[in-house]
Formats: structure tokens, sequence, C-alpha cells
């Protein structure tokens, strides 16, 4: 069975090792992946803040590209597509009206018939039960999984994980080898979309969370989502000022700290990419 | 002409759908006045019989309803009630008796809102089926003499 | 020839604005076998009630419809008026003009034809109505009383005082509740042990109370006055009467280490235990989930060190049958339990807590002696948050009620931190403050401005452990919303008052009902609030929803009043509305072929099969026979019969079919 | 016959937000555990619970100055509020409404101008592209905040470590985009 892929915008551009790193451990795995083809940006922030229709439309776009190719489930790796497409098949299949009325604005029949998956909900299903024995350097470090916000909410659709303290992706750290550590701001915002805009907001709010994570010890944080980790990594200079210290913990992506352990090569997971440097 | 006004008998039981009902009038919620309801102790009482000879005698459409499984005042006459009502489903069916005429359902003694909205929904629904007439084509008897005959 | 009596009420403006009762009392006067009609401002008031009485007695009636409100309200009432005039009370019927016609359509002419129709039909029901009377059957005069905590103790004290016996059955090994856990009580602070102590060692002495500690209700079957229950008495591996309560084997069990269920996990007890100091029966029972000797066959050190040798190990349950007249249920409520409130780190962290839990800290014979230290590491918390509504009105966590008692308490507990811990800070946040109660509004205001408890009002929306603190954050909501987090060392949870575990089962053991949230419903929520809508069985307490001590009492006295009226009587009056297999004269005897569906059917086991026998004594016949004294009237045999040959009193074949006809030929 | 008058209680707006986003505001009873919870409820002229209530009270000059409020555009929609919400309010969903309604109303927030230009920038760029194109979306914003020296170095480090690309990624069917952009702008509504 082949697997679909949304890599979404910023993986092609600036979290590109994101995407690198999936495709590196889902070759590793031998999980064929075949990307959506024309896809198109989900609209992110933008678009459900501005316009509802528009924000429903794109993403529906995405899903009916991938039921024209033939894929029955795709992995999203960025939270906030993740969440945007979820969303959208959720109120879909919700309000025939509204379904009737996007697809009629898209030109493009829509079903609502591909699963949606999560980066651990994809590592979970085809990756961890073949872990055993493959875990050649583990990742032995104590880390802080960070889950941010639209991996787990809103929980009523997405139905992924708990809401509060969130445990899959330490499960699967623990498993690559590493020490999560258990930590006050799992899924509190890192300030998002206003990275740009408001750029001190997202110092103050990533800063707690990387002073969080320092405190309590942690060597690295593991992100599932390309705007938690600019935030976290490209933001440290804001982050640092807030704290008034310099923390340099690396922030890596989940599939990063996987594809080390199982005795990926750096440059193959793009560590090379970040602004925090990841010594390993 | 003017919209067409089923009659609707609604057969329920004394403890949950009639105490039911009169919460709907204690909350004063307003419903359709179609209805007409005739109580019996139980709805595991109620003689299936007696909804055929409803639709017999002319009724357009039939409600029953009782305590939610498991809280029957008598234990298990609704149990018994729903058993039936499966049988007569089909029993009509054959008949020919649209079953969409016929609402089955539980109101609890703290469901008024729940007890207007079934007598409207079967109102509505009734309507839109117009008046049950298609036995009485054939019969082509005098109603009247049949009951006081 | 029928002569019927319409006497249809305006019940002031309810029906008369809605509903034409003029017309409605012309029109049904003109019905065949109609020989009096009427309508009246209030039917149910004296002058209403003597109209009925004067035209029974003077038009010489056979019947009466009187079309008011609902009957479930007043059938009672025009049933005895009835009687009053001479009329057999079962020739009364009434349609429900309020509740099913004015007080749910609007005014017109369709409401009208409503009225007009539901009077007809009850009077072509009426022509067929038969003269009943009433059953009596004996009352056995003990009653059961089920949980003994508070409202149980008082429940068996009262009933046992107006000379009555009780037998009261208590799941724990021993009696005294939730309230034997409490510290200090509220409004007054005195002291819940002091207080409840006597009544319970008053339980133990008197000689109307027989008490089953460690026991519960295996089954019940019968009716009111004539119940008959099981009893399953665990077994405590002892022998009661031996025993004399020195409590040697508590001190040399080794099984040291189970978290107390009297201490709310915040001690520790032995496997083989007494609950608390004071417990009554004060004589342990052996845990059998944790004693070692259950477990792996070996031990039995506290059969060795028993000066009496009381210890019982292959001792099994047993089961008392008891016969009873009344039930009365004490049982009481939980609190919601860890993992319900991950946002608060309930169940992760120590040191937040639940408001039971802090009643164990801060009595005097809790873990910690009366001293307030957090559970994590025993230091006296300078800053403690107090968190009302933690399961309480939150819709979300399907808990949408108020559980009624956490205000109180929580102003108590901030109270008695305040005077144990001088210099520390305490802080509530609470939505509302309901207070509604003797002294209690007073009580809090004391805790705010004497003790100088910090109220905020709005809710928590996190709690988190950093650096050996939590950090709570919430708002003040009268400060325009404004966030605040506290950096606090023990956090109190007023957790929600919920329904036992085992609520459900056991109402569905005794057919009483209950609400969404498992509490038991009581049969009225105004006018018979101890009472259920199973004759016979009452309430007392949190098991009916949350309660405080005095109406927790005031409850158990109300129940227990009840059961004393019921005492009162030798024999109980039944309605007669009964079913009965039909006799007719031999060799037919029946129409019933005996083919006893009707027994399959019958939820209380009321149909027996009787003998016709010859004067040979030979049997010729088997027929069903119903038992009046179980029947309960439901009628599902009615229906389930092929040959019509048992038929419901009340609500005969020939009175619905009739009703049913009347109904369609005009309407 | 239907007995359903529950709108009656509601405002034009109440209404509003009712059909289009589920949330009816009488629902809320103040707990404030929304602003306790919010990230950025400090940052908010009115924090979120203020926002409920001034929409409860039907004032049209409450409602106004939530459609004028520079909270409804720092909202980060992080949906923490309506997690934990235990009264189920979508807030998130009715932060979107409210915002769609300012823009269309033409109450924006003059606060919020740097952020709108962001989603604006960010919508043109994939609406000519059907992708986003960072640097385009970075010299869009920075012509519309004139902002020219915020992030400037961040440029050139992302542009080292290979997260730049130079040139838009374009998808084939860029009509088919711009047909959406279309379909579902406010201003060709039919």
């Amino acid at each position: 069975m082949t697997l679909g892929f949304y890599p979404g915008c910023s993986l092609k551009g600036s979290s590109r090792e994101y995407a690198e790193s999936v495709l590196a451990v889902a070759k590793a795995f031998d999980i064929a992946i075949e990307e959506i083809q024309d896809w198109n940006c989900c609209g992110a922030t933008a678009a459900h803040n501005m316009n509802r229709e528009l924000s429903l439309a794109l993403p529906a776009r995405i899903l009916s590209l991938a039921e024209k190719q033939g894929l029955s489930e795709i992995v999203v790796p960025c939270a906030a597509c993740y969440s945007r497409l979820t969303v959208t098949q959720h109120e879909l299949a919700a309000d025939q009206t509204l379904k009737a009325r996007i697809s009629e604005v898209n030109g493009m029949e829509y079903k609502g018939s591909v699963t949606i998956l999560n980066i651990i909900q994809m590592l979970d299903k085809y990756i961890t039960p073949r872990l055993e024995g493959k875990v050649v350097k583990p990742f032995n470090k104590k880390v802080a999984c960070y889950y941010g916000c639209l991996l787990v909410r809103p929980h009523e659709i997405l139905k992924f994980d708990r809401e509060e303290d969130p445990q899959s992706m330490d499960e699967l750290m623990l498993k690559a080898g590493a020490t999560p550590i258990d930590w006050a701001f799992k899924t509190e915002c890192c300030g998002a979309g206003l990275s740009v805009s408001r750029t001190h907001s997202v110092g103050k709010l990533s800063g707690l969370i990387v002073g969080d994570a320092k405190d309590r010890g942690a060597e690295a944080i593991i992100v599932a989502c390309p705007m938690c980790h600019s935030n976290l990594d490209m933001r440290r200079k804001e982050i640092n000022e807030y704290l008034g210290e310099k923390v340099d913990i690396p922030v890596l992506y989940v599939t990063q700290a996987l594809g080390l352990a199982i005795g990926l090569d750096k440059k193959e997971l793009g560590l090379n990419r970040h602004f925090v440097k990841v010594t390993v | 002409m003017a919209e067409f006004e089923p009659k609707i008998v609604a057969f329920v039981c004394n403890w949950c759908t009639y105490a039911g009902a009169d919460l709907t009038g204690t909350s004063r919620i307003k419903y359709a006045s179609n209805v007409r309801i005739v109580r019996f102790p139980c709805t595991g009482r109620i003689d299936y019989m007696l909804l055929i000879k409803a639709f017999d005698e002319g009724t357009d459409g039939i409600i029953v309803s009782g305590c939610h499984p498991n809280d029957c005042h008598y234990t298990s006459g609704n149990f018994h009630a729903r058993r039936r009502w499966i049988m007569f489903r089909s029993l009509c069916d054959f008949m020919g008796i649209d079953i969409r005429r016929i609402k089955f359902s539980w109101v609890s003694a703290a469901e008024g809102a729940k007890w207007a909205n079934i007598v409207n929904s079967t109102v509505t629904a009734v309507r839109e089926l117009g008046p049950y007439d298609e036995y009485k084509k054939v019969a082509k008897k005098p109603v009247k003499e049949v009951i006081h005959g | 020839m029928s002569k019927i009596g319409v006497f249809v009420c305006h019940c002031g403006e309810n029906i008369g604005a809605t509903v034409d009762c003029a017309r409605v009392a012309e029109t049904s006067g003109k019905l065949d076998g109609v020989a009096y009609s009427v309508d009246y401002k209030y039917m149910c008031s004296d002058p209403g009630q003597s109209l009925i009485k004067s035209a029974i007695a003077e038009k010489g009636l056979t019947g009466v419809v009187v079309a008011a409100c609902s009957p479930r309200m007043h059938e009672p009432t025009f049933r005895k008026a009835c009687a009053e005039a001479g009329l057999n009370p079962y020739m009364c019927e009434m349609a429900n003009l309020r509740e099913h016609v004015s007080w749910v359509h609007e005014k017109g002419e369709a409401t009208t034809e409503k009225a007009i129709d539901l009077v007809r039909i009850l009077v072509e029901k009426v022509k067929y109505n038969q003269s009943l009377n009433a059953i009596k059957v004996p009352v056995t005069k003990t009653a059961l009383v089920i949980g003994g905590g508070i409202a149980g103790i008082q429940a068996s004290l009262d009933i046992a005082n107006t000379g009555h016996k009780v037998i009261l059955i208590e799941k724990d090994p021993s009696i005294g509740g939730h309230m034997s856990q409490l510290s200090e009580t509220f409004p007054t602070l005195d002291c819940s042990q002091c207080i409840l102590t006597p009544r319970m060692v008053e339980v133990a002495q008197h000689p109307n109370i027989t008490l089953y500690s460690y026991a519960e209700l295996e089954s019940i079957e019968g009716f009111i006055g004539n119940f008959k229950a099981k009893i399953r008495r665990k077994s405590k591996s002892l022998d009661e009467k031996l025993c004399t309560g020195c409590g040697l084997c508590t001190t040399k069990c080794p099984v040291k280490k189970i978290p107390s269920e009297f201490n709310e996990g915040l001690g520790m007890r032995t496997a083989i235990y007494v609950p608390f100091p004071q417990a009554v029966p004060n004589k342990p029972v052996i845990d059998r989930e944790h004693c070692t000797y259950y477990l792996k066959g070996k031990c039995r050190i506290c059969e060795k060190v028993c000066p009496t040798q009381a210890i019982r190990f292959d001792q099994k349950d047993t089961i008392e049958e008891v016969e009873i007249g009344a039930i009365v249920l004490a049982t009481g409520f939980s609190v919601k339990q860890p993992d319900f409130f991950p946002e608060y780190g309930y169940g992760k962290y120590p040191d937040v807590i639940t408001g039971l839990q802090f009643e164990r800290l801060a009595s005097a014979s809790g873990p910690t002696l009366g001293e307030i230290r957090r559970p994590s590491d025993s230091k006296v918390p300078q800053n403690i948050v107090f968190v009302a509504c933690a399961g309480s009105r939150d819709e979300a966590k399907g808990i949408p009620y108020c559980s009624k008692i956490c205000c109180m308490y929580i102003a108590k507990h901030a109270m008695l931190y305040q005077h144990k811990v001088h210099g520390g800070k305490s802080y509530v946040f609470y939505m509302d403050i309901r207070a509604g109660g003797k002294n209690y509004e007073e009580f809090v205001r004391r805790a705010i401005e004497e003790d100088g408890v910090n109220y905020v009002r709005g809710r928590v929306s996190r709690i988190y452990e950093k650096n050996g603190k939590l950090i709570v954050k919430g708002v003040d909501t009268l400060l325009g919303a404004m966030p605040v987090d506290i950096e606090a060392d023990m956090v109190v949870l007023a957790t929600a008052g919920v329904a036992n575990n085992d609520a459900e089962a056991l109402a569905q053991k005794l057919h009483v009902s209950y609400d969404a949230y498992k509490f038991f419903a009581e049969a009225h929520p105004k006018l018979k609030p101890v009472e259920t809508n199973t004759a016979g069985i009452f309430l007392a307490g949190a098991c009916q929803a949350p309660r405080d001590i005095p109406e927790s009492v005031s409850m158990a006295s109300g129940a227990a009043v009840k059961v004393a009226c019921l005492f009162s009587q030798d024999e109980l009056t039944r309605d007669p509305l009964i079913a009965v297999v039909n006799r007719m004269a031999p060799p037919v005897y029946s129409s019933c072929v005996g083919c006893f569906l009707c027994v399959s059917a019958c939820p209380y086991q009321a149909i027996e099969k009787e003998e016709i026998k010859n004067r040979a004594g030979e049997v010729i016949k088997t027929l069903a026979r119903v038992n009046p004294g179980l029947c309960q009237g439901c009628g599902t045999c009615v229906a389930f019969c092929r040959t019509k040959s048992i038929d419901l009193q009340g609500y005969t074949h020939e009175q619905m079919y009739t009703e049913v006809m009347a109904l369609l030929n005009e309407y | 016959m239907s007995s359903d008058n529950h709108h009656s209680a509601l405002t034009e707006l109440g209404t509003e937000l009712l059909e289009q986003s589920d949330v009816k505001v009488t629902r809320c009873y103040q707990c404030g555990k929304c602003t306790a919870g919010c990230p950025l409820a400090l940052e908010m002229d009115y924090p979120p619970s203020m926002v409920m209530r001034m929409l409860q009270t039907g004032n049209p000059a409450l409602e106004e100055k939530v459609l004028r409020s520079f909270t409804i555009w720092v909202c980060l929609t992080c949906e923490m509020c309506f997690a934990r919400c235990p009264m189920s309010i979508d807030i998130p969903k009715m932060m979107d409404q409210l915002r769609q309604k300012a823009l269309l109303e033409k109450k924006v927030n003059r606060k919020a101008k740097e952020i709108i230009a962001f989603h604006k920038s960010f919508l043109d760029s994939i609406r000519y592209t059907g992708r986003l194109y960072e640097i385009g979306l970075f010299v869009d914003y920075k012509a519309r905040t004139l902002k020219i020296l915020d992030d400037m170095a961040l440029a050139p480090a992302m542009l080292k470590r290979g997260k730049l690309n130079i040139f838009p990624e374009m998808i084939k069917d860029r009509s088919g985009i711009a047909s959406i952009f279309r379909k579902t702008s406010k201003k060709h509504k039919d």
C-alpha cells in the first residue's frame, strides 16, 4: 500500500529538514510514500482568520486531489496543516450543504474518504511496531516533548492522544532511547502565526516553553510542527532576550531524533539547517 | 385549501410518558393540538389490535410511548411493548400500513420538551403523508354504524 | 341507562382563559348518557367538590367525569369526593384539560374541540367502569435501612424510637459514613466525631435495631408492606461473639501499607483492621484482598495473637433472609476520583488533594493529627489554594449540576487553615458563593472578613508543578478578567459529589427510578421529596442529590415518619386496579386455556396456576389465577393473553376500545 | 407549531454567532477559565471571558467594541479556551467569525494592521502561485507595513541554511486556485 504525503508549504521551504527527515525515516523502513500531485497551500491561520469558506475550500481541494490519485491514507507532518485538513473533513462531513458548496467552489468532487494521519500516528502505525532492534544509536538524552496546540486540540475533532499532558510522543521517544521529562508546557502555544507580525509576543510565549524545558534539565526539545520549530529555533534570539540568558537547547523534529536513533546521517536528516546547533 | 390536519392518537403509559406530557404542560411548552392521549398503566398493557382498530376507524397517525428501557415502573412492560412493536412493524408493512404513520418512542417523566418534539414531528410527518384513507376507500363503510353497532 | 355527570373546571384562568369551558360543559351535556354537566371556577375547592357531591345525590349519577387538571394530581381528590357522596370511587374519571390542553395549546377553536374530545372519550369509558373495592394487604412492621451514614443512622433511630423494628445494613465494616471522616462541621465548627459518635453507639445499643455491618442487599422481592430481602453478610473472618475488640491483632498484622479508605489514602492501615478508633461495631475485619494468608496461604499471625481465638479464616459469606414492610435508602454519595482533571494534575501531583482528603488532614484523628501538612513532604503549606466547582457545574465533564455542599465546606476549610497555620495565605477560586442556609452566609463572611481568606472570583484553568510549588493559573473576573497566577504549596479541589458506582445497580434491584446522574429520584420534586415512585421505599440523604448534614438528617427523619405512618396500620389499602382471569360456570370454568404465557410475562410472579377439581378430587382443568396481593396492575399479561381471558380492572378491553372508538368517530 | 423560540433571547449578532459558529453567548456563565488559560490574555484589550460578557449584554455599543477590538486579531486560535471550557463554547470558531465580520464591516482595530497585513500577504502569495512563497510573503508584508528593518538578519541566515526558495513553487492548476479565491471572495458573493 502506498501512503500519501502532503508536505505543505513549510516543508518545501523554511522547514525542509522536516520533510527530509520524514522521507529518510520512511525510506529506512521501506515505506512507499507518494506526494499528492499539484497540491496547494492549506490556507493556514490566514485563511481561517480572514475567510471561512476559503479556509475550507483550500484543504478540501487537497483532499480531493488525494482521492483522485487513489490515495486512501495520507500523512500530514505539519501539525497546522493536519489540523486544517482534519477540521475541514469534520465540518464537511457534518454539513452536506456546505460540502456541496465547497465541491462547487473547487470545481472538484469531494468525497471525504481519505484517512488523515499526523506524524505521530503515522510513526505509531508503520514504524514503532518495527522499531525493536533498529535503534542502533539510542537518542539518549533528556527530552522535552512539545506537542503544541494543533496536534491535540480540539480533541472532539482530532481525537488524538489527550488534550492535557499527552503521552504519545513521549512514548515514541522512550522507544528511541531518550528519557522524556515531565514538564509543564507540552501543549502551551508558541505564538504560532504571529511570528512575523508580533515577534515580541512570540518571544515571550516561546520563551516560557524553552525556559521551562531548560529549568527541568531538558537536553533537547522534540517537536512535530514546523511552526513550533521555527518559533523555538529561529526565534531563539528573541527567546533568549526574553529569558535574559543564552539557552542553547536544540529543537529537533520527532523524525530527526528518531532518524538519529536508527543511525541515519545528520545531514540526511537536515540537522545542518537549524539555527540552534544540534550537537549529538 | 386549508392545510390537512391529521388525527393522531397517542397510546402512552401512565408513569413516564403521561407524566412527561404533564411536564410539557407545567413547563408551558406549546405543541400541535392534533394529538389525543389515551392513558394506559403501562405500554405493556397496550394491545396492538387496538392500533389496527384505530387505523380502521380513521386515525391518520399513532404515537406509542412509554418509559425508557430499564425505567419501566413495572420493570419490564416496556420491553414487552418493544418486542411486540418489532413484530408489529413487519405486520404493518405486510398489511400496507405505512409505518411512518406510527411513532414508537420513549419519553420519561422528565422529558417534557421531548414530548412536544415528538408530537410536532409526528404531526409534520403524517401531514406530509396525507390522510390515511387507503383502507376506507376499499371498505366503503359508514363509519358511524360500526361504533355503536 | 347511564347517568353521567360532567364537571368542567376552569382552574381559575389556567384552563378558563384558553378553553371555552362553558361550551365544553354544554356540548358534553348533550352526549348520550350524560345527565348533568356544569362548569365551575375551581372544581377541587370545597364548593367545587360539594357541587359534585350534591349532583351525585340529587341526579342519582352513576358515573362522573371531572375535566380539570392531570389525574396524576387530583384523581384521588375527586374519587374521594365521589365516595363520600355514595358513588363507588372507581366510577370517576378525569379528563386532563390543563396539562394536556390549556397549558400546551393556544386559545382557539381547535383547543376547545380537543377539550370536548377528551371529555367525550372519558364519558364513553366511564359507561363501562365497574364498581371496585380496595384491596387490603397486611403490613410487616420491620424496616430495612440501607446505608449507615448519618442519614441511615438518623432514620434507624427515629423508626426504632416509634417502637418498630429496624434492620440497618452497612457495606463497610463500620457505620458512620462520610460524616465520620469530617473534621469540623459548618456553620458552627463543632467536631464531627463528637456529635456523631454518640449516635453511632445509640444505634448499636438500641433494642429495636439490628445492625449488620459489612453487609449488602443481595436481592429483594415483594411489595409495600410485604418485602422479602436477602442480605449478604460478607465474611469478616471473625467470630464476632468471641471478639472483645481488644485490637491486638491489628497491631501485630504484618501487612501495614494498605491505603486507608477512612483516611482517603493519606494514611495506611493493616489487612486486619478497624477502619477508625471510634468504629461501630468496634471489631476488626480481614481484608482478604490484601491479607497474606488469603494471598499466599501462610501467616495467621492474627489468629495466634488473638486472646479469645476469634479469628475464622474459613468463614463464608452468609445470606440472611428477612421480611420487611418498608425500606429507607440512605446509601450516600462519592466524590469524583483522579484522572478526571488532567489540567489540575489531580492524581499526578501529590499535593493536589480533594476536599475529603483535606478533612482528614484537618481532623484531630487524622494522619497528621490535625496539623495541615502536605502529603508530598509533610511541610506546612504557607500558600494554599482552594478550587471550587472542581467538576461541578461543568457540563463538559458531564456534571452540569451544583454539588451544593462545596461552597460551605471550602469556607470551612479555608477558615480551619487560617486557624491552624498562622501567617499562612489562603485563596479560594470560586464562581458564585452559594451559602443559602441558616447562618451559612454569615459563616462565609466570617471566613473573608475575620480570617482573611482571599476570595477570587474566577475559575482555575490549569495547575502545574515547578520547583516544589504548584503554579495555579486562575483569573479574577472582577478585575476585568485579569489572569492571576499563584504559587501555592498545596491545592484543594472541591471535587464534585457524585452518585456511588453501584447506585444504578441498586436502583434496578429495587425498581427505584434514578436521574441522569444516577442519583435516586424522589416521587415528586416538591411534595414527595423522601418517597420514591416505588411504594414502600423511601430516600434519605445524599443518595438523592448532594446534601449537607442538616438536610440529610431532616430527610432521614422525614423518611422515618413515612415509614412510621405505613406501620401505623395493620393493613394497607391498595388500588384494585389489578388483573383478573375471568370465571365462568362449569363445565367451562373460564375461557383461559391454560397456556400460561401470562405467567412468563408477569414481572411480579403474581400469576399462579389454579387447579379445578371435580368432586372426586381429580384435576379437570388448570387455569391462571392472579394473586391480588402481588399484582401491581401493569397489564402486560392482558396484552399477552391469546384468548382475552385476563383483563385489567380500570383499564379493561371494553373501556380502552370504547375510548379509542369514541375518539375517532367524532374526532 | 414549533416551540423552538430559543433565538429570541439573542441579538442579531448573537444569532449570527449561533448560526455560523455554533456559539450561543448566553451559555457562558463567566467563570473566566478561558481567560485564565489564554496565553495572550494580557495583550488583549478585552480577554475572552470579557468578550463573552460584552456579547451577552446585547448592548450594540459593546458589540461594536468587540468588533473593533484588538482581542479578535491577537487571538492565536490555540484552542486552549475551547479545550477547557466547562460549557464547551467554541470561542476560537467564534473569533474567526468576528474577525471576518470586522473585516466585512471595515471595523478593524488599528493595532491589528500588521497582523492583517501578514494574513493578506500570505493569502496573496498562495492566490497567485498556489503555495506559500516565503520570500514573496516577506517582501509583500514589508511593503504593506513599511517594517523594512525587522527580521532583516533572518532572511540571509535562512538562505544560508537552504530554508528559503529563491523562486516560488508554482502549481499547475493556478487558475483553479484563482477561481477558488474568486468564488469565496466576500465581494463576489451573489
